[in-house]
């Protein structure tokens, strides 16, 4: 690829919101909300999400940072991020950027074999495959590198045995990336192994988790003798950390990656829809306070995405180490968790109990209670701050119990399953 | 809670909390949820039958409480009712039971609150006004008082048989109480994020009662409406402290036996400070409700201030505590399945009603400009 | 300050670095508290000679920037200010210099500010009243314009030797260039936290210039009133970044050093922690500061909010960043021998300066409310 | 002493409002600050205070719960509360009760020997006797255990040498706590002894430190050969750790000590005057936004006065440890800190440049300047966080590198003098 048959971005611009003005649907009004939608209306949204993705593959807007060899359009992170502009207001396949494309995507790019991501990347940039991350256990908080999951060989294969949480849509979902342990007698980072494993596989069971919302998507995977063949493994035998460690970058990266295709601002107020309509659903929108309020949630909004812009080109340049991704993601934890307050907060007693037709002040108590979500997926912020305190900044690490010593013997606690 | 309850005290507390444990563990709570009421009508009428209603009613009309302190001694239901995230209409029932009783109105009706027969509700709230903001109209029509005009959010508004409705006559306020099978009496059920609890709206279109459904003076009842949101304000911030305690407990004990990287949670500095941060909110929440329920009690004129200082606080601070106990739950925390959101939602819920941590800062304001004035009219003076 | 900066670019901020490290040390810093200007003249004299005043004024009239984008250059100048705690007249006579260029008037006034021996400076902000909430009072009156009113607080007013004043005309602003020595203007020293930048109170009691003095048309200089206040807080905002940057560059340094209970501070997770947020902030105000200037230099309708955003932000999270590393530092932190303080100084004011944090959050709820009506007008249009 | 022969608090109340009102003046006006007094009129404020203290002596009113033995008056921490309560609004000895009264005197009480008790707590509430603590040393910080200035022992007395810093008043007290390293060859908490010493003793220079805002209070001394009697010791010779750690319980409990005598109040909003003060004077008294602000400054010294008085009480009836005095500490010094930048905020313009008129608005730049005073003074809030999580938690404690090694041989790093 050189430079001279790089589409300008501009013309790129143009081209994309011609295609996206005549194809896709304006997006649903604001205010959706996580809770209660049955089975069905799930199903349809992924097979329309699905049949968006091959829209795209078939107009050359899929995989805009992939390369041609795969599938993808080959171009750059500047020109994904003009497409994601102009997508703002759009439907889009939300369900398949992350994890499906990063980490899972990028994952395979970097550490699978030719053969591999011949296989997998075009179908999934055709909205063929959908992919999710079977990273966490249950017993295992942070510490993803303890995982109990345990994939044991045989001749040609792998058996897989133990449990995984976390996965969104592992329900409807097609393959997933595992992280297993294969050897239980070396420090727990070195005896680990990738795998990636149709969620359709026999002896893999999936249960839909209840959150506290009523939101069903997450799920709990039990594996009970999975069989894996050889073939499917990624990266070599229990070097599965090195892979581990930029799978985890990789979701560090979400909002920063050249893989996602979501209109821009989405994270931020978009898919709630501005908090200021939440001031004047509630009726205050002549009060000062509330005004306020809603100006600080539009202040670390904004902020906060200056932040992930800076970071993401810092990386790209070089000018900041991959682990800097963990500056942006921290605080726009902190900032998503601030704004669902506030929203709170303004909504007065609705947030409490409100009625139907109290439009965006509704439901602000239900988003309330869920606050935390997204400073503890995807890494919690504690993990944040030591990444950055350590990596980034160069502090002492801090002391680890289970460094050096064989995974078998490492104390475990008695709330560990 | 308070340090020191006197044995008599302590004893009503145990009573509770044991009824409480057996009565609704988190199962029943989970299961609550897609009960209509909440609550089951005969587990109401026990636990009134250990007093829970009876606290604020004078002895003439069948109350009594324990140390002199109604208020105070009634805030250590409500705490229990915090720390089990339990269910029943224990603020709305006994507000109205306190106001008929100091009224000497409508006997039969406190008979029934305090057996538990009869569940009443305030209605006070309005869409969009700030607590004790009244627009709702109470019209004196000859022999008969009229009400127009909607209340929300009110509690348990489709259990309640009986409706105490503050309204605005002419300059001053009104309160009756209204069947609420009354003609022109609407409840449309709101949603809620508490499990338990049911909120609803009822609206009053040319609502007819007689004059004597009054509770009180027609157009005096600005002090006796006072005194009622000082109380309900006071069971909320006890019952929000109730369920801090829990969520902290709970997540204490968590801390110690979860293990991360070899270690325990409780292990690591930086959890340590943070507990240590919602150790200094959970007795400072214990603190300013203790302090406020005893003044409120005996009648001391600071106690609005430290109400509305307790409700913000708790406010903020409670759901600060309990979020972070959430956090450290990791993923768990925000299932279901998981307890910690029982005590979340019954925070958050208080927290949302009776006047936002905002909307009581801003009442401090207020509060303490009325008490700098009065403090330079006496040096004046 | 910019993740990249071009060859030109970096050689310039070296200039500037090197020029403040060698000129205005610490000790020296210390020293000018005793100083009625708080700068030597022939400081600000050899910093204009390296083009701290010139890269808003168009080649024309004298001036000329970098990169084609002059703000988004004078940032650069402004980080190193606030990463040096300097002194001199910066923003002020930049604004003014701006201002004038724009306009083409007062050339000789420009000409005194790019050499660095005229200095002027922005009459604003009044008492008691928002930023560009201007009540001062510039009347038509035959050739004249008549001027009324307080502004307040003016940075260097004792030291500008001109002064551009914002005023209304009937319904429109009105902008003029009066030199201090004109009657009926008074200027009273203000107190302040900053070690050397003076501020003061200037009052105009029918102080009378020709018409000639207006800056712009008289009564259509609202446009003009924004963009200089934009130019002020992308200013502003990058020197308090600076003072950010090298107060937490000290800590970490004092961190790894100082060690407590035999181990290094920075070995305890709860500061590491503390650092890893401070961190954040810090990224994050290099982030917005950059964007805003970068948007306000090329004419983008998004520089307001960006710019309001990284007021508030850097105004709130600034301090708490500095003021945790004063707290890192214990005692010594506090004391005036310590050098933490100097870039807290120049923060705080920052901070109260042009707008305070909670100011700002309300400007962005009108920016935001405004943009959502134009997007709404959009959708139906 | 028996409860029959204690005056009953109300009645006691009765006769401190009577004596108050008859001879102390009304404090003056709020809005004092810390800048720039001249040493003359300091001096002068310390003479009028100890001519007040005597005052309260003679009028049965000082050392309200000491025992009678040491001149006290033998009552309850009801009866000071009392007296408390009636001193708002009037001048007080503020200069002679922290360290004066508390730790030093408390410290006094608690380990002196009858004869050193004898000696000094009678002068101490007569006002004759001004006492400072020599605790903290230049390269100590947090961990006051650590101190490098060394007392040998000479016949019958003791050589002292070193540096202590952070001494209030020094320049015009009286006496000094000092701890001394008498050890060097046992772990650091088993090699320190506590002395006793007049300020103006031969070796002893003292350097007044000027804070950031002007002010000169704070001293540091050097101690050049300073030659103490070893009758002036307290406690046991390399025990004074023992001591120690008591020191530092009086000093936390301050706000809470039984032998403070303070206007209610005082710590909280009392010295700088009511927040709506600085609404008022700023212009404000209108606008919402800033009245939250007040109500929020209001509301946390609300509930910190209520911990108070709840740890207070928990403390002396033992429901609570004695470290739960840090709970209370840490929520005021948040508090505190938090109040200083409402009132900074609520300043707006002022708090950056203000003029001699502008009242309570004016100095809101200074306070804030001076906003960690209290989180750093008396013991970091870190250290308060530490206690509460491992002494009234019981969590596990922090790794210390210089447990159970010779203090000579602990690490120091570079910054270490």
């Amino acid at each position: 690829m050189s430079d001279d048959n790089v589409e300008d971005v501009e013309a790129f611009r143009q081209r994309a919101r011609e295609w996206i003005r005549a194809n896709l649907r304006r997006a649903d009004g604001p205010g959706q909300t996580l809770r209660g939608k049955d089975e069905q209306q799930d199903l349809a949204e992924v097979a329309r999400e699905r049949e968006v993705q091959r829209m795209l593959f078939d107009a050359g807007f899929a995989g805009i940072c992939v390369p041609k060899d795969y599938a993808g359009q080959g171009l750059t992170p500047a020109h994904q991020r003009a497409f994601n502009d102009e997508l703002v207001g759009y439907e889009y396949p939300a369900r398949l950027q992350v994890p499906p494309m990063t980490p899972c995507m990028a994952v395979l790019l970097e550490f699978g074999t030719e053969e591999q991501k011949q296989r997998h990347v075009p179908a999934i940039l055709k909205g063929e495959e959908i992919w999710m991350q079977l990273l966490s256990e249950p017993s295992g908080g942070s510490d993803v590198a303890g995982a109990l999951t345990s994939a044991v060989r045989e001749g040609d294969e792998w058996l897989l045995n133990g449990s995984k949480i976390w996965t969104s849509g592992a329900w409807w979902a097609d393959w997933g990336l595992v992280l297993a342990r294969t050897n239980w007698d070396v420090p727990k980072h070195r005896g680990l192994s990738v795998f990636i494993l149709p969620l359709n596989a026999p002896g893999v069971t999936v249960h839909r988790i209840e959150m506290l919302n009523g939101n069903r998507e997450f799920c709990q995977e039990f594996l009970s003798d999975v069989r894996v063949p050889d073939s499917d493994r990624i990266g070599d035998v229990d070097d599965g950390w090195t892979v581990g460690v930029r799978w985890l970058f990789h979701e560090r990266m979400q909002h920063n990656s050249p893989y996602v295709t979501r209109p821009t601002g989405a994270t931020r107020e978009g898919e709630k829809g501005s908090i200021l309509k939440v001031v004047r659903d509630a009726g205050r929108i002549d009060d000062p306070v509330a005004r306020e309020l809603a100006g600080e949630a539009l202040e670390i909004g904004l902020v906060t995405e200056a932040l992930n812009h800076r970071v993401a080109r810092g990386i790209m340049t070089g000018t900041m180490s991959d682990q800097a991704a963990a500056v942006g993601r921290l605080l726009m934890c902190v900032s998503l968790s601030r704004q669902s307050t506030i929203a709170f907060e303004i909504a007065g007693a609705a947030g409490g109990a409100w009625a139907d037709d109290d439009g965006e002040a509704a439901e602000r108590g239900t988003d309330f209670l869920m606050r935390q979500t997204p400073s503890i997926g995807g890494g919690t912020t504690e993990m944040a701050r030591n990444v950055i305190a350590e990596r980034v900044l160069g502090m002492p690490r801090e002391q680890a119990l289970d460094r050096n010593v064989p995974f078998r013997e490492v104390p475990r606690g008695s709330a560990r399953q | 809670m308070l340090l020191q309850l006197s044995s008599d005290q302590e004893f009503f507390r145990e009573t509770t909390d044991k009824f409480l444990t057996d009565q609704v563990p988190v199962e029943v709570l989970r299961r609550l949820r897609d009960e209509a009421a909440g609550y089951d009508a005969d587990y109401w009428r026990r636990g009134a039958e250990l007093g829970w209603t009876s606290l604020l009613v004078t002895e003439k009309h069948g109350g009594g409480n324990i140390s002199g302190n109604g208020i105070l001694d009634l805030t250590i239901v409500a705490h229990e009712f915090g720390a089990h995230a339990a269910p029943g209409p224990l603020i709305a029932t006994n507000v109205v039971a306190a106001a008929l009783a100091e009224t000497d109105s409508h006997p039969d009706v406190i008979a029934g609150l305090l057996d538990g027969s009869t569940v009443a509700t305030w209605c006070i709230d309005e869409p969009g006004r700030r607590p004790l903001d009244v627009d709702v109209e109470i019209r004196v029509d000859g022999d008969d008082l009229v009400i127009n005009g909607v209340k929300r959010p009110v509690e348990a508004a489709e259990q309640a048989s009986h409706l105490l409705v503050t309204g605005r006559t002419d300059d001053g306020l009104t309160q009756v109480l209204v069947p609420a099978e009354t003609a022109g009496v609407t409840v449309t059920a709101m949603r809620s994020v508490d499990l338990t609890r049911r909120f609803g709206a009822v609206s009053f279109s040319d609502v007819r009662v007689p004059r004597a459904a009054a509770v009180g003076e027609v157009g005096q009842a600005s002090a006796q409406v006072q005194r009622q949101f000082h109380l309900v304000l006071a069971l909320v911030n006890a019952e929000s402290v109730g369920a801090m305690q829990t969520a902290f407990d709970m997540t204490v004990e968590w801390g110690f036996d979860r293990y991360s990287f070899g270690r325990p949670l409780v292990s690591y500095q930086a959890l340590k400070h943070r507990f240590a941060d919602m150790k200094s909110w959970l007795e400072a929440g214990h603190a300013i409700t203790d302090e406020a329920a005893e003044e409120l009690g005996t009648g001391d004129d600071r106690a609005a201030m430290l109400l509305s200082a307790g409700k913000a606080f708790i406010g903020d601070y409670g759901g600060e505590l309990i979020q972070d106990c959430v956090q450290l739950h990791g993923g768990l925390g925000v299932t279901f399945e998981h307890d910690v959101h029982l005590y979340l939602r019954r925070q958050t819920v208080n927290r949302a009603l009776y006047g936002t941590p905002s909307q009581h800062r801003q009442r401090l304001a207020d509060l303490g400009q009325q008490r700098d004035e009065a403090a330079a009219n006496k040096v004046d003076a």
